[in-house]
């Protein structure tokens, strides 16, 4: 780093050195062109961008350097190309936002000008200068400085590098077999790529199969799923798997290779219905059916509705004493089945694991302690079950019902600080149906503010027409849910009536529980898919790189992401069936040449590499008389683990040799940046 | 240059990954939790990949102190990265000790992708122990 | 604490109010109401315990009474809930709730009843008049004393207990001890809005509205006293009968512009109109136009050939004066004159 | 057809050049399909490379479309016409349209336009300039903005008194006064709608004093008082150029509102707003914000967390709906509304007031499909005709909708369904291909 400081003033004196300051010298003929970007005020509000550029324009090796008010902008990235070919630069820095949103996008401009994208080099000087220290401009300003230095100082020593291009297997896991998983496993197939369509439960549909009329056209979930259904059956490029669960996966994007457990039905494919009707009856398990969010019973042989997909019942085995009563009546059943284990490779993931609604805690307003508080889940089954013009539930006739909003969301108290963005719709429109299909029946709406955003505001609109009758509080002052001489009574403090406190006798409590992630997230462990702030998983960039995620390969779809509701999930499952496809559609891949590199001079084998690589891209191998490690190019991620393990330091990453990390820790602690005021 | 001036310009040498850690750091940002500037991070594909020599170049060049923003168990590499992220730390600090440095100046932490709050909390705190280490 | 009656507005609905239930508590309706002010917001509170069913509150209330119905807050509302209309509902209603008879109610509510009633009376007085043989004289005789006799009966046996009952509701039920005083000092506010309709100046729209209803309301009181005191149809003093004249005429012309306006629907005011506002305006119409054609048939001595149109006009005359004076629209003009001075008195 | 008609073929006709049409057409594009990107305005990036930044992230707006835009220009496979419309398009049969594309005249050459903007300093004639809403003026020889694409001059031939200023200053020679309107008949095999919505005209609310009281703006226009490319370097109300310190925001304007023919609500204002305010607040540092609401839809990811982090940063949040507005001697307005919490009319006094203003339809490209109808739904926008599974397909079999065409949305979601665009629109051109 010495010679950082003393080369400031003279380049040409540098000349007759020792070997590896040779090197270093070579890394300086670099000419590197610096750009330090304002991001229309992001970064130079805070940070004093034109000083940056100055305490950077007489650095080795920097031939130009200029300040952009907006480094992508196409004007800029016209410029760049101009730049690098008329200064014949063959190196650049940006300093601008992280690099997860732009490196893509320098690195393109300088291949498109004719440079290797790996001499370029982001300095993120928004996200990790201007804005985290936007309190401290005179500190942000020193950091942003060091911060381009070390950005230089890399690229001074970067080389030319070639993508390792694989071949990628043109096929896709679509993990949930909902409406978003089944509409992209469809859409892939579509566009010729072989799909495992990969389901938990023993049907399909997910969430969707549970609802009946669904907002707005009025078809039915049944009719939904049907029809994606057949639309999966029809195509002969999607395998779907029933109760069948991913446990392993390795490798990487383009090549995962995933085992996948499938649970037996204990059911013969081929079988008689009238028997399996037989079998059911017969069974003497009774078990809470979750498939109505428990407010009726199933057998442990089981369907969740009548002509479920696939038409097959299946044995609940948890639950299954095995008392051969079925046997006896069904000659189709068969307890010697076994789980079977599959392996598949594919190019890439889909994930579309949907949600779970949200359980509300014992005691919250009443749940689980009054008997005629339910959630909205229950409710649609509730409504589901009773025919006629009359709504009962326990028995009992409901004319007078109360919907809690926000149970589960927007929580002052608990975790969930965001809105379920579809419970506010999803709820109005149930309670119009409700209202609609059976007689003298009064919706109580006890709300924190109605988000029916876009066209279901016409909802809102229709349910306040129909006389339902709204009710609003604040967080801080939730409704109330007591029972008052055997009766269920809602009170608030409404602040629509001057915070008058009114009441209603309601003959049921509904409710309105948001979505929060599936409670078993094995899958999400098990693939490492990041989770955002509301747990839920999370995307790259919400507007930028919407499906994907930072494992490459792996996209989101569906409420899995977020709460969403069915037109949403659909859009966002097209979306992500488009990236997963552009990523196998080829069937090869271009990948990051990180990868470890070994020294044959420096290596005595000693297979500490090979313990600490988790890919077995290390064989000893022998080489000029002795043993030395290779690294299996294909095979190596470039994550590094080995790095540390070498007791000769005969390992150096791509991109992150010694070299360049110990140079780049040089110009972090260099001189103080900024000149002493004059 | 490191008998620079005290008031909390103490230097801290980040390593932080590319896939979890460095999100979070993004965020800290995008969420306008301030830290001292005198925190500067290096980028690693993964934890376990730092070289015990890159953290004694670091104080040598005078850093005062090094913080490993480790994956932890979210690591996308394997479940292995916690484990021999812990074992360099370890035996970088057995080292430090034999030089006679105190060990506390190397610290390390899981950092997960939405650990912005977290991560400034250990930089703030580590920050504070290390001025009152020094003076 | 109060229970919510979601079934009231069903109730309210049968006085005219519609959509109501469309409110969604945005208060645009109270913000665009020039008349509404800090300490009477209305209308968005009105429709809000009309929804909520919370009568109890709306019979002692006395904002109903405080709008003049200019339609702004109709014409703007963003949800199409007609504030304006359900203030006139309102209206409606709490007439109902002064009347002791309970014919206010029933009238309102029943457009059968209020047929029946009226070709009741028209019956009634062609029965009465072939009893007097059709005689002009005597006819027009005993007309003018049912006209005395019917203001003081309705006056004394159903507007004053009405208008006490309405005191009792918005008044002594809020607020019991208000020194007698005030009542006299403040008196001078029932006599300005009763004459004046002052309020309706405060009213966005335009101010030939407050002029036209200037106009029929001193015309309406100058021709009760005309024919009643002056005995317009028995005088031969030249100056009473052309003021009689000129009366009835501008009854008759400012009530064929409302008409007018109530069919073509123009403004917001006009484009609902309940059978009653139709009756008030027709038969007050109907007053003016036929108390000229008598006293023009008098003047040209044609009645004598002509009873009829007298007979007429008496029919119109016992209808207006036992129907719509004591249970119809015609109650508003007093009983809003009497909530300014009740709210003058409670503040 | 006639004969002069250039004829073009492509696989896919994207009609609109916004963020929702630019990923639809990318997402083509990349996958080896040919598509010809038709934009009306004179530059591509839609209302969001207008914008400052976006909620919930706060990251700059520019910063996604700009390198988007660019991409989509340089991408082999899309061709740009921008200032063009497609004016008839007709469905021969599946998988066969024929479009009549009808490019405006620019007067400027765009390839050897170099952006340098001399021909604006020659320009004698100064008009408002639309793409700041009106807050500034521009030239009739001008490049739209700074950051548009492409960045070239274009001459309003409206407005231009044909003086020649321009031309003779021209280091290119560029400048053509010899264009005419061109035809060109296009041949593709499916067509994306993503034509985008039209602001609220706030004039149609002659009580908030909108057009008549200067300090009085729209949503829009204080966007490009806090967009980088601003017209000004600071935030000042227009009556006076005073930095206002205190601001009200009036939510709903021309949404769910039945009394201006637009029911709906457009999804976007609320968020929009609570982030321009936290914006002002950081730039005015002394400056009060007021929301006026009806219901806060903070309703995606992040958005709530975002709500109430603006009330954390002290954005005041009245609820009630404003109803009218009138200006005092010295500019400040005066702001009736009724505050719902206490149930009494109030009125407040401001110096700066944004009005809010939604999301309508932009139906204008259903009247350009003549054998087959482009439904329309009843606010307008194009009819999603199987919502629920396939939310891009429209009416017409292989005729795709994508962005705020057919809903108010917002960014994310109009990216999304760009990328839904084009999923269906592969499906739909792999049947042929099958075929």
């Amino acid at each position: 780093m010495k010679q950082a400081r003393s080369n400031k003033s003279d380049t040409k004196q540098q000349a007759k050195t020792s070997p590896s300051e040779e090197r270093l010298k070579e890394a300086y003929k670099k000419r590197i062109g610096v750009y330090v970007c304002h991001c229309g005020g992001n970064i130079s509000d805070y940070v004093d961008v034109e000083k940056v550029r100055q305490a950077v324009e007489n650095e080795e090796g920097v031939f130009l350097t200029k300040t952009t008010m907006f480094a992508c902008a196409d004007s800029n990235q016209k410029e760049m190309v101009e730049d690098i070919a008329a200064q014949k630069l063959d190196g650049v820095v940006v300093a601008s936002c992280s690099p997860k949103l732009h490196l893509l996008t320098f690195r393109a401009v300088t291949e498109r000008a004719g440079l290797n994208k790996y001499n370029y080099v982001h300095a993120n000087i928004r996200e990790q200068v201007s804005w985290a220290h936007s309190d401290n401009k005179k500190g942000a300003t020193e950091k942003a400085i060091k911060i381009v230095r070390s950005a230089i100082a890399k690229v001074r020593r970067s080389e030319a590098l070639e993508p390792i291009k694989v071949e990628a297997a043109q096929a896709v896991a679509v993990i949930g077999a909902g409406v978003a998983g089944m509409k992209a496993a469809v859409k892939l197939a579509k566009s010729g790529v072989q799909v495992y369509l990969i389901e938990r439960e023993f049907f399909v549909g997910g969430r969707v199969a549970q609802w009946d009329n669904l907002c707005v056209t009025d078809e039915t979930g049944k009719e939904l799923v049907t029809r994606l259904y057949d639309d999966v059956m029809s195509h002969k490029n999607v395998t779907l798997f029933t109760g069948a669960e991913v446990v392993e996966k390795s490798g990487s994007v383009g090549n995962f290779s995933l085992k996948v457990k499938v649970t037996p039905r204990y059911i013969r494919m081929q079988c008689n219905k009238g028997e399996l009707q037989k079998a059911i009856d017969a069974c003497p398990v009774e078990v809470p059916d979750k498939f109505n969010f428990n407010i009726t019973k199933r057998k442990a042989i089981f369907h969740n509705y009548p002509s479920e997909y696939p038409q097959l019942p299946a044995i609940d085995i948890e639950n299954c004493t095995r008392c051969g009563e079925c046997e006896k009546v069904c000659s189709s059943i068969d307890f010697s089945q076994k789980p079977e284990y599959l392996n598949i490779k594919v190019g890439s993931i889909l994930l579309a694991t949907g949600f779970d609604p949200y359980e509300p805690q014992k005691g919250e307003f009443g749940y689980g302690e009054i008997d005629n508080v339910v959630t909205l889940p229950q409710f649609k089954r509730i409504v589901h079950y009773c025919s006629g013009d009359k709504l009962q539930f326990k028995g009992r006739d409901i004319h007078n019902i109360a919907y809690i909003y926000c149970v589960g969301s927007r929580q002052v108290n608990g975790e969930n600080k965001y809105c379920s963005r579809y419970c506010c719709t999803s709820n109005i429109y149930t309670a119009i149906d409700a209202k609609k299909r059976f007689k003298d029946i009064n919706n109580f709406h006890f709300n924190r503010g109605i988000r029916t955003y876009g066209k279901q505001e016409v909802l809102y609109d229709e349910s306040s027409r129909m006389g339902d009758i709204y009710l609003q509080s604040f967080e801080d002052s939730p409704p109330k849910v007591e029972v008052i001489d055997g009766k269920t009574v809602v009170s608030i403090n409404d602040i629509l009536t001057q915070d008058k406190k009114l009441e209603v006798e309601a003959d049921l409590v509904v409710l309105v529980t948001g979505m929060v992630p599936r409670k078993d997230n094995s899958i999400g462990s098990l693939l490492k898919v990041p989770k955002g702030r509301d747990k839920f998983f999370n995307e790259i960039h919400m507007k930028l790189r919407p499906v994907e995620t930072v494992i490459d390969g792996i996209t989101i779809a569906g409420a899995g992401q977020g709460p969403k509701n069915i037109v949403e999930s659909m859009t966002s499952a097209l979306a992500a069936a488009t990236k997963s496809y552009t990523i196998v559609a080829s069937g090869e891949l271009a990948l990051e040449p990180t990868i470890a590199k070994v020294s044959a001079d420096d290596c005595e084998w000693c297979g500490k590499c090979d313990d600490a690589c988790p890919y077995d891209a290390f064989t000893p191998k022998e080489i000029n008389g002795k043993t030395v490690a290779v690294v299996n190019k294909s095979v190596c991620k470039g994550c590094g683990m080995c790095l540390p393990v070498c007791p000769s330091n005969a390992i150096q990453l791509t991109g992150l040799s010694d070299n360049e990390v110990e140079s780049m820790i040089d110009a972090l602690v260099e001189r103080s940046p900024l000149p002493a005021s004059p | 240059m490191n008998s620079g001036k005290v008031n909390n310009s103490v230097k801290i040498l980040v390593f932080s990954t590319e896939k979890i850690s460095d999100p979070a750091i993004d965020m800290a940002g995008l969420l306008k939790l301030h830290y001292p500037p005198t925190v500067y991070t290096i980028t690693v594909p993964c934890s376990s990949a730092v070289k015990p020599r890159w953290i004694m170049h670091a104080f040598e060049q005078g850093f005062d102190g090094v913080f490993i923003a480790a994956d932890g168990t979210d690591c996308p590499y394997g479940e292995s990265c916690t484990e021999k992220t812990g074992k360099l730390v370890q035996e970088t600090q057995d080292k430090m000790k034999e030089l006679g440095m105190e060990p506390a100046r190397l610290k390390m932490a899981a950092i997960c992708s939405i650990c912005s709050e977290p991560f400034v909390k250990h930089v703030k705190s580590f920050v504070e122990t290390l001025n009152a280490k020094e003076s | 604490m109060a229970r919510i009656n979601p079934g009231f507005t069903k109730e309210l609905k049968s006085f005219g109010a519609f959509d109501v239930n469309a409110c969604y508590n945005c208060g645009n309706c109270t913000a665009v109401c020039s008349l509404s002010d800090e300490d009477n917001s209305f209308p968005r509170k009105m429709v809000r315990l009309s929804v909520l069913g919370l009568d109890g509150e709306l019979k002692t209330s006395l904002e109903p009474w405080l709008c003049y119905y200019c339609g702004e807050c109709s014409t703007t509302c963003p949800r199409q809930a007609e504030p304006g209309e359900l203030m006139m509902s309102l209206r409606r209603w709490l007439t109902a709730q002064y009347d002791w008879t309970g014919l206010s109610g029933l009238l309102y509510r029943s457009l059968t009843a209020v047929i029946t009633a009226f070709l009741l009376l028209a019956a009634g007085v062609i029965w009465f008049a072939s009893v007097q043989n059709f005689n002009p004289e005597s006819l027009l005789h005993t007309g003018h004393y049912f006209e005395m006799l019917a203001i003081a009966c309705v006056f004394a046996f159903i507007l004053l207990p009405n208008i006490i009952r309405m005191w009792l509701l918005t008044v002594y039920s809020r607020h019991k001890k208000i020194p007698v005083k005030r009542y006299f000092s403040s008196l001078g506010e029932l006599f300005v809005h009763m004459f004046t309709q002052k309020r309706t100046l405060g009213c966005d729209d335009s101010k030939t509205r407050w002029i036209e209803h200037l106009i029929l309301v001193i015309s309406y009181l100058a021709l009760l006293f005309t024919t009643v005191f002056l005995d317009w149809f028995g005088t031969d003093n030249g100056f009473i009968i052309a003021l009689g004249y000129i009366e009835s005429a501008a009854i008759f012309v400012v009530t064929i512009l409302f008409v007018a306006a109530r069919l073509k629907k123009s403004t917001e005011v006009s484009k609902h109109s309940h059978p009653s506002d139709w009756m008030f305006v027709v038969w007050l119409s109907l007053m003016g136009l036929t108390a000229f054609v008598v006293r023009l048939f008098i003047d040209l001595n044609m009645l004598e050939n002509n009873i009829w149109i007298y007979i007429v006009h008496l029919i119109i005359l016992v209808q207006w004066a036992l129907i719509i004076v004591p249970f119809g629209k015609w109650t508003h003009f007093l009983y809003r004159s009497f909530a300014m001075w009740f709210l003058k008195v409670v503040e | 057809m006639s004969e002069h008609k250039k004829i073009l073929e492509y696989d896919v006709l994207v009609v609109g050049g916004g963020i929702a049409g630019g990923e639809c057409a990318l997402n083509l594009a990349n996958l080896g399909f040919r598509v010809l990107l038709v934009e009306k305005d004179l530059t591509i990036g839609g209302k969001m490379i207008m914008l400052s930044k976006v909620f919930p992230t706060l990251d700059c707006s520019a910063c996604i479309t700009t390198p988007k835009v660019s991409e989509i220009a340089r991408h082999p496979n899309i061709t740009i016409f921008t200032g063009s419309e497609a004016k008839k398009v007709t469905k021969l049969a599946e998988h066969n349209f024929e479009a009549v594309v009808v490019k405006q005249p620019r007067y400027v050459n765009v390839e050897d336009c170099t952006g340098c903007q001399l021909c604006e300093e020659a320009c004698p004639v100064s008009v408002t300039d639309q793409y700041q809403y009106g807050l500034v003026g521009r030239k009739a020889a001008y490049i739209p903005f700074s950051i548009a694409s492409p960045r070239a001059a274009a001459i309003d031939i409206e407005n231009c008194t044909l003086c020649g200023a321009c031309e003779r200053v021209c280091p290119t020679n560029c400048i053509d006064f010899t264009q005419t309107e061109e035809e060109y008949l296009v041949k593709v095999r499916s067509v994306v709608v993503a034509t985008g919505f039209n602001l609220f005209d706030p004039l149609k609310i002659p009580r908030y004093g909108y057009g008549k009281f200067k300090n009085v703006i729209t949503s829009m226009q204080m966007e490009r008082q806090l967009a980088p490319t601003r017209p000004f370097n600071t935030i000042l109300r227009p009556g006076d150029g005073k930095m206002p310190d205190n601001i009200a925001y009036v939510l709903c304007t021309g949404s769910r509102d039945k009394s201006v023919g637009n029911p709906i609500c457009s999804q976007v204002c609320c968020m929009y707003s609570i982030k321009q305010a936290q914006l002002l607040m950081g730039a005015l540092p002394m400056a009060d914000v007021t929301i006026y609401y009806l219901h806060i839809r903070a309703f995606g990811k992040g958005f709530n967390e975002f709500y109430a982090q603006a009330q954390g940063m002290g954005v005041e949040f009245v609820k009630g709906k404003i109803g009218k507005i009138t200006e005092k001697d010295n500019g400040n307005l005066i702001l009736r509304y009724e505050d719902i919490e206490e149930g009494k009319v109030k009125e407040a006094e401001h110096d700066m007031v944004v009005l809010s203003v939604g999301l309508l339809a932009n139906p204008e490209i259903s009247s350009s499909f003549t054998n087959q109808k482009l439904e329309l739904d009843p606010f307008n926008f194009v009819q999603q005709t199987d919502m629920l599974a396939n939310p891009a397909k429209t009416s017409i079999d292989g005729v795709f909708v994508a962005g705020t065409a057919s809903a108010p949305m917002d960014i994310p979601d109009s990216i999304l369904s760009g990328g839904a665009a084009s999923a269906q629109t592969i499906s739909y051109l792999k049947q042929a291909m099958e075929k």
